[in-house]
């Protein structure tokens, strides 16, 4: 099995999480893009693990899986808040960092 | 063996305690004064008088020393003591025979530089032990009589001390070891001097007097610190091989007879110094500020001018004299700077002395004038005759200004103007009259008096030496001053009282001449006054009468003296003891170590060289010595070796013809002009043109205060100070403040001219752009997290390809 | 399970790989394209499950099952709760995306291709040795409670403050 | 450099000491307005008292050498250390720096400058003390720079917060004029390392290396730093930020940028360029004598000009900076001894003047000379205190400032290293006729201000009539006679100008060596 195979699945899976950060509205689907991102590198951690064969890769991806569930449950609280305030994810709509 | 033999003594060695306790008794003035039962004057006057004891006590250490000097020495030509003084009127040439008395020097470290350590000490010699002795004493007697004078002054105690800081600094420049401690002393006095002539400082005229005299002698003084330099440099590589520095004294003078001393180095270092001098002693043309000093109490006015302050600057010439007697050539030329300089003075003050209504002002000039009879005499070779001179006229010059305010204090009620204020005084103020005849008598050199003694040797000696010039002004000048003297005794003495010696008063005397700080003393005055029960009258009546005992007291001590000091060195009657003790004998001196340090173990640093006199077989007997030849090997010279005139009757006639001339000359003029008899001098200025513009120009001090006053200050004061900082500001900062607009400027023009878009990258200087650069930006910040997302992955993007790029 | 992973199903492997990869990357666009958001959801549990599914091929089992455990139990549980919460709609929505798509695909392309270029510069050949046997659980709790003790810790207390500024954040008043 | 390292801890604890202060007054909230003075006050007091015990310490027979020596690493990347030491040079400043901290934090105690907020005042002035304190320990080129820098700030904040009506103007006008000094200083620092082979920053390196570079590159890199420590000194023409910065600055501002400020100038040039530079030195030198004679009858002349006492004071400065820079311009022992007095000297006279005009302008609240007379009816004290000072001011023998002018002049007739003595002996007359200009600008000031009756304006208990405009300030005019905390924080200063003036050999002794060590490394210096 070539190295190349998981990078790069992992370079188009980021490449799409991108993609959605920047192009959904819904406040949900961007997290949700968020979490291909983190998954993405996850790939790579467990890919590089496997190349070096230590187990210092799989600490970290779980590490990640840890951090990342713990960003979504506080997004969501954001995201939830956000909806109570102003009835509305639209990320356009939000725009109170205005310069 | 001399050295060693040498008899010295506890006061000698502890000369320096002489200025030390005055300055303490400063100290304790000002911080206890006010709470002594007497403000502070006690104190001032017990440490005076400790100083006058121990001053007295070296003075007599001091005799002893030479005596021994004289006496024990194998050296001495003389012999013994007795035989020796009593073949001495006929050497011609003076200290020829005498042998050389070793100075009691000491010194501790003040201050070092350049590795060179620079010491604070004491050189005693005659020169300083005359003039300790005689500044005590005055000061003594001067603070005695200020008790009573400015009693009841609201700041009393502050004019006691005062008073006593200024004889301490006075001391400190007598005994001074070195240069700098003689500025010190210097500028104590001169720092007193402006403290004591503003005494009364709530007038302006006071406080602009004060001012005056600080300034004027400041002037001065950057002489002093120029010839200081000057010295310092030419001396002080020569002075450090021969184990001194060129800031002592000994080693100045040594260096300066050594015949290594460059002539230019010390011709200008003089010519400095002599600056300094003419501030100080208010030689022509610096004189100015010394008939102001007048604004000052009686009794500062009586000090400055006998013993202290103004004494400053012959005395600085005669202490250094080896400089001027070298850098000026003293006895090689027919006229020299030093010379002008006095000549000019005896007879410019004297004249002024002709048209002063105040009786301070005419004493004034007379000081000035026999200032100039001293500075002459020095610049003539007449050291001693000059020293001399600055003995004698201390006594008679401060019984004089004594006098002037023992009559304005009880005689003219506070007034000093002659014309409107006097007359008439003898009869009521016996003993004030009789001690001013007196010392004007010794002031007008009339024969007998102690001015006859002083002043007819420098007269003599300018004749002696060939300077037939001065002669001759010397000689005008005795015409001139008895004859202002008997003016002023006249007008204060004799005819009719006036004003209020006839017992008027009037209050514009009183404001003028005490000023509000007087309100007080009046009140006071009474008090003081009861304790003496004949004088209870002073509130009521304002009659002259007599002084108090404080007062009178001073004078008749000063008075006879007066007559007494003269005969100390009155060759008329072979006597030369002051010759003797005062004299610094112009001997080769040989250097030897071995005797440096044997005086005591405090003599470490600094201390010049040891000393043992040379053979006088050294001479053979030839006119040569020094200051005229260089001095051998191994030897050095501390004074010129000089000459005197020797007295007769016959070379001092004319003066004496002239002195009296001067007197019934001036008296018949006076009886002209001031008494009832029609006369042809009555209105001489009025009806005489010439007359009349000598008198303007008198009147007007010949415009030099105008050009000082009215031109060189006013224009340094106003207009140059103006436009130098008017340049300041319109110039200077306006370039400063050009360069920030400008700045500013040039941003405005990058901003305007430069896209908007793209100012981000040129961050200008100032706030303005940074603030519109983040107007210009303001769109991207749209507050949308998508786009910040774009714009963050995007530059990563962009990032991460530049450095792949770059690292490829 | 062991016995899916033997040594010598190189081929299988990659072939497993492939499709696995394939099925991501589609559910994975159909993730960030999607007009109905509950699909997006459920196309995102899809591409979570490739991903366990990779790491098993990756002889990383535990960090599998954790994968499975951690997102599709719960993570995902939470997205849907969050999406029925903000009363999305249920059917398809026209808008989801913004304007900003414009710029996110030239974006998206260029850091792909950027990484793209990157990897296959740099990894091009390499051939990742099978391992014998996956990762044992033993080894990755020996990292986790030695050296890795105090991130271990740490992570906790990131999770308990998570927890705790959710339930902050989220309640009514 | 021989080095002595004992006591290693002392100069870093002295010089760090006040950063606690700060530390400590974070924590208390501003409104504690006294809790902040004692705390300010007990933190200099404390750092004196370490000041004091280095003096203890400090070996004086061997003062020529750099005592409590520290040399650890610090910034290796740039082979900058931390490198500090002290030596007869920089005792007193360092020793004066600690006093006048303490003096004026006791002195603010009662008088606070009107904008209020003695929390942020007093942690200013702390962290001020340490910049001070730390130049003058600096060994290291990179280290001096860095304090050199701490300083500005504070004073930049002293000035445009606390300030008077121009504060504004004054405090940038301050800021920028220093950072332009600074920024050629930097470049000239920068120039001076690469040029002596990039080795080291230490003060030891470079005076070894510096004396090789070639002269041209020597002449250009101490133009750099002339420029640089010129502006701090301040000499003409680049003085002009000083009148409007003293002027404007608070009491204690002035104070201390009188004191010490301005002396980290002339010791740069003392301490790093001189000894650094050898052969640029002598080219410069005849351009800094000339410069400073300048500054001396010109600053003198902006004296007569006056009509506000602070800014007369203010150009005083400039004046008596002439001297010192004379002193240095001589490069001999004399002169460069007589500067490092006169700076003592100076700080400790003009400091007590700008004291002095505080406290009238805390009672007349104003300083127009024109309108202040008789202060010696009205406040007989302050009126003798001011005096005093003026005399100390314009050279009096035995007061403190005679020893940093005489010497001065003195050296000037002999400068050293083949300097022209032509010109230097007419720059010695000018310089002496300027003790002339001081004495005249002192005196008219002292006769106009403390001499008279007093103001009728100024009367006890005299109100203000409405329409007069001349002063709308709703203070009632206080004329009290100098407090207890004044005379507190005025009495040392009183004493060391008398100390000084009366025994010399106090500072002289303690720097002669150091000074003789130096001359002679910069003689080594010049073919």
């Amino acid at each position: 099995m070539y190295a190349v195979n998981f990078l790069i699945l992992a370079a188009v899976l980021f490449s799409i999480g991108v993609f959605g950060v920047i192009a959904r509205r819904n406040a949900v689907m961007v997290l949700m893009s968020i979490e291909l991102i983190l998954n993405s590198v996850n790939l790579n951690l467990i890919a590089f693990a496997m190349m070096n064969n230590s187990p210092e890769g799989h600490v970290f991806a779980l590490y990640v899986i840890a951090v990342a569930a713990a960003e979504v449950g506080v997004g969501l609280a954001m995201v939830l808040m956000i909806y109570r305030n102003r009835r509305s994810i639209a990320l356009d709509e939000l725009s109170v960092m205005k310069g | 063996m001399l050295g060693a033999t040498l008899s010295s003594g506890w006061f000698l060695e502890n000369a320096w305690l002489i200025p030390l306790i005055p300055a303490i008794g400063f100290v304790f003035i000002i911080l206890f004064g006010k709470k002594m039962p007497q403000n502070g004057s006690e104190i001032g006057i017990v440490s005076i008088g400790i100083s006058l004891a121990i001053s007295i006590g070296a003075t007599f250490q001091w005799i002893d020393r030479v005596n021994s000097a004289s006496g024990g020495s194998d050296y001495a030509s003389g012999g013994f003591f007795g035989a020796f003084r009593a073949i001495f009127p006929t050497a011609a040439d003076g200290g020829y025979g005498a042998s050389f008395v070793e100075p009691v020097v000491r010194s501790w470290t003040w201050w070092q530089s350049g590795g060179l350590e620079f010491g604070l000490g004491q050189h005693i010699d005659g020169l300083a032990i005359m003039l300790l002795l005689l500044v005590t004493f005055i000061s003594f007697l001067v603070q005695i009589y200020s008790t009573e004078y400015v009693s009841g002054d609201r700041r009393y105690t502050h004019f006691f001390a005062s008073l006593t800081l200024f004889s301490a600094g006075m001391l400190v420049m007598v005994l001074a070891e070195n240069m700098l401690q003689l500025i010190l002393g210097w500028e104590i006095m001169g720092l007193c001097s402006f403290m004591l002539i503003g005494h009364w400082w709530e007038e302006e005229a006071n406080s602009r007097a004060a001012l005056k005299a600080f300034f004027t002698v400041r002037v001065g003084d950057v002489g002093l610190l120029v010839g200081t330099a000057i010295i310092f440099f030419g001396a002080n590589d020569w002075a450090v091989e021969h184990g001194s520095n060129g800031f002592s004294i000994r080693g100045i003078s040594a260096w300066a007879l050594s015949g290594e001393a460059s002539q230019s180095v010390l011709f200008w270092g003089g010519v400095a110094l002599f600056i300094a001098s003419i501030g100080k002693s208010g030689q022509f043309p610096l004189h100015t500020w010394l008939p102001d000093a007048m604004a000052g109490p009686t009794p500062v006015s009586s000090l400055l001018h006998s013993s202290t302050m103004v004494v400053a600057g012959v005395f600085l010439v005669a202490r250094l004299y080896p400089v001027f007697f070298v850098g000026f050539d003293i006895l090689d030329t027919t006229v020299n700077f030093i010379t002008i300089i006095g000549g000019i003075t005896i007879i410019v003050a004297a004249a002024l002395a002709f048209v002063q209504d105040d009786i301070k002002k005419v004493l004034a000039y007379s000081t000035v004038s026999q200032l100039g009879y001293m500075m002459l005499g020095l610049g003539v070779g007449a050291w001693l005759p000059a020293v001399f001179h600055i003995f004698t006229h201390a006594f008679f010059k401060c019984a004089l200004f004594l006098g002037a305010g023992s009559i304005s204090h009880s005689g003219s009620h506070h007034s000093f103007d002659m014309k409107k204020d006097m007359g008439g005084l003898a009869k009521k103020m016996p003993i004030t009259a009789a001690t001013w005849m007196v010392s004007t008598a010794a002031l007008c050199g009339i024969p007998f008096f102690s001015g006859f003694f002083s002043k007819d040797e420098i007269i003599d000696n300018a004749s002696h030496n060939g300077y037939q010039f001065f002669y001759y002004v010397a000689l005008v000048g005795a015409f001139m001053t008895p004859a202002y003297m008997t003016r002023a005794t006249y007008l204060t003495f004799f005819g009719k009282p006036r004003g209020a010696a006839a017992g008027e008063h009037h209050d514009e005397g009183h404001d003028d001449a005490h000023g509000a700080a007087h309100a007080d003393h009046d009140d006071h005055h009474d008090d003081a006054h009861d304790d003496h029960g004949a004088h209870d009258d002073h509130g009521a009546h304002h009659g002259p009468h007599e002084s108090p005992w404080r007062i009178t007291a001073p004078l008749i001590v000063l008075s006879i003296l007066a007559i007494g000091s003269g005969y100390l060195n009155a060759p008329a009657f072979g006597t030369h003891y002051f010759t003797d003790w005062v004299e610094p004998v112009g001997v080769e001196v040989a250097l030897d170590d071995e005797y440096g340090h044997s005086s005591g173990e405090e003599e470490s640093a600094g201390i010049v060289f040891a000393a043992v006199q040379a053979g006088d077989e050294e001479y053979d007997g030839k006119a040569k010595g020094c200051g005229f030849a260089d001095p051998s090997e191994g030897t050095v010279c501390y004074a010129p070796k000089l000459s005197h005139a020797v007295f007769s009757w016959s070379k001092a006639m004319p003066s004496i013809i002239l002195v009296f001339a001067g007197i019934l000359f001036s008296a018949w003029v006076c009886m002209g002009i001031y008494g009832d008899r029609r006369n042809p001098f009555a209105g001489l200025t009025s009806k005489f043109a010439p007359a009349r513009w000598i008198h303007t120009l008198l009147v007007n001090k010949y415009y030099l205060d105008h050009l000082y006053e009215k031109v060189i200050v006013f224009a340094f004061a106003h207009p140059i100070a103006r436009a130098a900082y008017w340049v300041n500001q319109n110039i200077l900062d306006a370039i400063v403040n050009n360069v920030g607009r400008g700045g500013r400027r040039t941003g405005e023009w990058v901003y305007r001219n430069v896209d908007q878009r793209v100012v981000d990258g040129a961050v200008n200087a100032s706030g303005l752009a940074a603030s519109e650069g983040g107007h210009a930006l303001q769109p991207v910040q749209s507050g949308k997290v998508n786009q910040y997302g774009a714009l963050l992955f995007g530059a990563a993007t962009v990032g991460a390809i530049v450095l792949i790029l770059v690292n490829i | 399970m062991s016995s899916m992973l033997a040594a010598d199903v190189n081929v299988a492997q990659n072939v497993g790989f492939y499709i696995i990869a394939a099925i991501m990357v589609f559910g994975a666009l159909r993730v960030v394209s999607g007009r109905n958001v509950v699909h997006t959801a459920l196309w995102l549990v899809v591409v979570l499950g490739g991903v366990a599914a990779q790491y098993l091929l990756a002889a990383a089992e535990f960090v599998a099952i954790s994968q499975v455990m951690v997102y599709i139990g719960a993570v995902m549980v939470l997205f849907l709760f969050g999406i029925m919460l903000t009363r999305a709609t249920i059917g398809e929505e026209s808008d989801l995306n913004n304007k900003n798509w414009s710029i996110g695909i030239p974006v998206s392309l260029l850091l792909a291709g950027t990484l793209v270029w990157v990897i296959v510069d740099q990894y091009r050949g390499e051939v990742l040795a099978s391992p014998d046997e996956p990762m044992s659980t033993t080894a990755i709790s020996d990292v986790f409670l030695r050296e890795g003790l105090v991130p271990f810790l740490a992570l906790s207390f990131v999770l308990l403050a998570a927890a705790i500024g959710a339930i902050v954040l989220a309640r009514k008043d | 450099m021989q080095t002595i390292t004992n006591d290693t801890w002392l100069l870093t604890v002295g010089t760090f000491l006040p950063l606690v202060g700060v530390l400590l007054m974070m924590f208390v909230p501003a409104s504690e307005e006294k809790t902040h003075k004692q705390i300010g006050i007990l933190t200099s007091a404390v750092t004196a008292a370490v000041g004091v015990y280095t003096l203890l310490r400090f070996d004086f027979d061997q003062s020529e050498k750099l005592q409590f020596f520290v040399d650890s690493e610090w910034i290796t990347v740039i082979k900058s250390n931390y490198t500090i030491g002290l030596d007869g040079i920089s005792l007193p400043l360092y020793f004066l720096s600690m006093v006048v901290t303490l003096l004026v934090m006791i002195y603010t105690w009662d008088n606070m400058p009107d904008a209020g907020n003695p929390k942020s005042f007093i942690m200013l002035m702390l962290v001020l003390q340490v910049g001070m304190a730390g130049s003058f320990i600096a060994q290291d080129l990179i280290l001096f720079f860095v304090f050199f820098e701490v300083v500005l700030l504070p004073m930049y904040f002293m000035i445009g917060v606390w300030g008077g009506d121009d504060r504004q103007y004054a405090s940038l006008k301050f800021f920028l004029y220093t950072m332009f000094g600074s920024a050629l200083m930097l470049v000239a620092f920068l120039a001076l390392f690469f040029q002596t082979g990039a080795a080291s920053f230490s003060f030891a390196h470079l005076m070894e290396a510096g004396a090789l570079i070639d002269r041209d590159v020597q002449i250009w890199i101490f133009a750099g730093m002339f420029v640089g420590f010129a502006v701090k000194v301040p000499m003409f023409p680049f003085h002009t930020w000083l009148p409007d910065a003293h002027t404007q600055a608070p009491t204690q501002g002035s104070v201390i940028l009188a004191a010490i400020l301005l002396k980290l100038g002339t010791y740069g040039f003392v301490r790093i360029a001189i000894p650094m530079l050898p052969q640029g030195a002598k080219a410069w030198a005849p351009v800094i004598g000339i410069l400073a004679v300048i500054g001396i009858i010109y600053g003198a002349l902006g004296c007569l000009a006056q009509t506000d006492m602070k800014r007369l004071i203010a150009f005083s400065s400039v004046a008596h900076m002439g001297f010192v820079m004379l002193g240095i311009s001589t490069l001999t022992d004399f002169g460069i001894n007589a500067a490092l007095f006169g700076m003592v000297a100076h700080g400790l006279i003009t400091g007590m003047l700008f004291f002095v005009a505080g406290s009238v302008k805390h009672r007349y609240h104003t300083l127009e000379i024109s309108r202040l007379s008789g202060m010696l009816i009205q406040m007989p004290r302050l009126g003798w205190i001011l005096g005093f000072a003026a005399m100390a001011s314009l050279g009096l023998p035995g007061l403190a400032g005679f020893w940093g002018e005489f010497p001065a002049i003195l050296s000037a007739y002999n400068p050293n290293f083949g300097l022209s003595e032509a010109l230097f002996r007419t720059l010695m007359v000018v310089a002496a006729i300027g003790t002339v200009f001081a004495a005249a600008y002192l005196l008219w000031l002292y006769q106009r201000t403390a001499f008279g009756r007093p103001n009728p304006e100024f009367e006890q208990g005299a109100h203000h009539p409405v329409g007069a405009g001349v002063n709308d300030e709703h203070h009632d005019v206080d004329l009290h006679d100098v407090t207890k905390i004044e005379w507190i924080a005025w009495t040392p200063f009183l004493i060391a100008i008398v100390v000084f003036g009366v025994y010399p050999q106090l500072m002289f002794g303690v720097m002669d060596p150091a000074v003789s060590l130096l001359i002679e490394r910069v003689g080594a210096g010049i073919p």
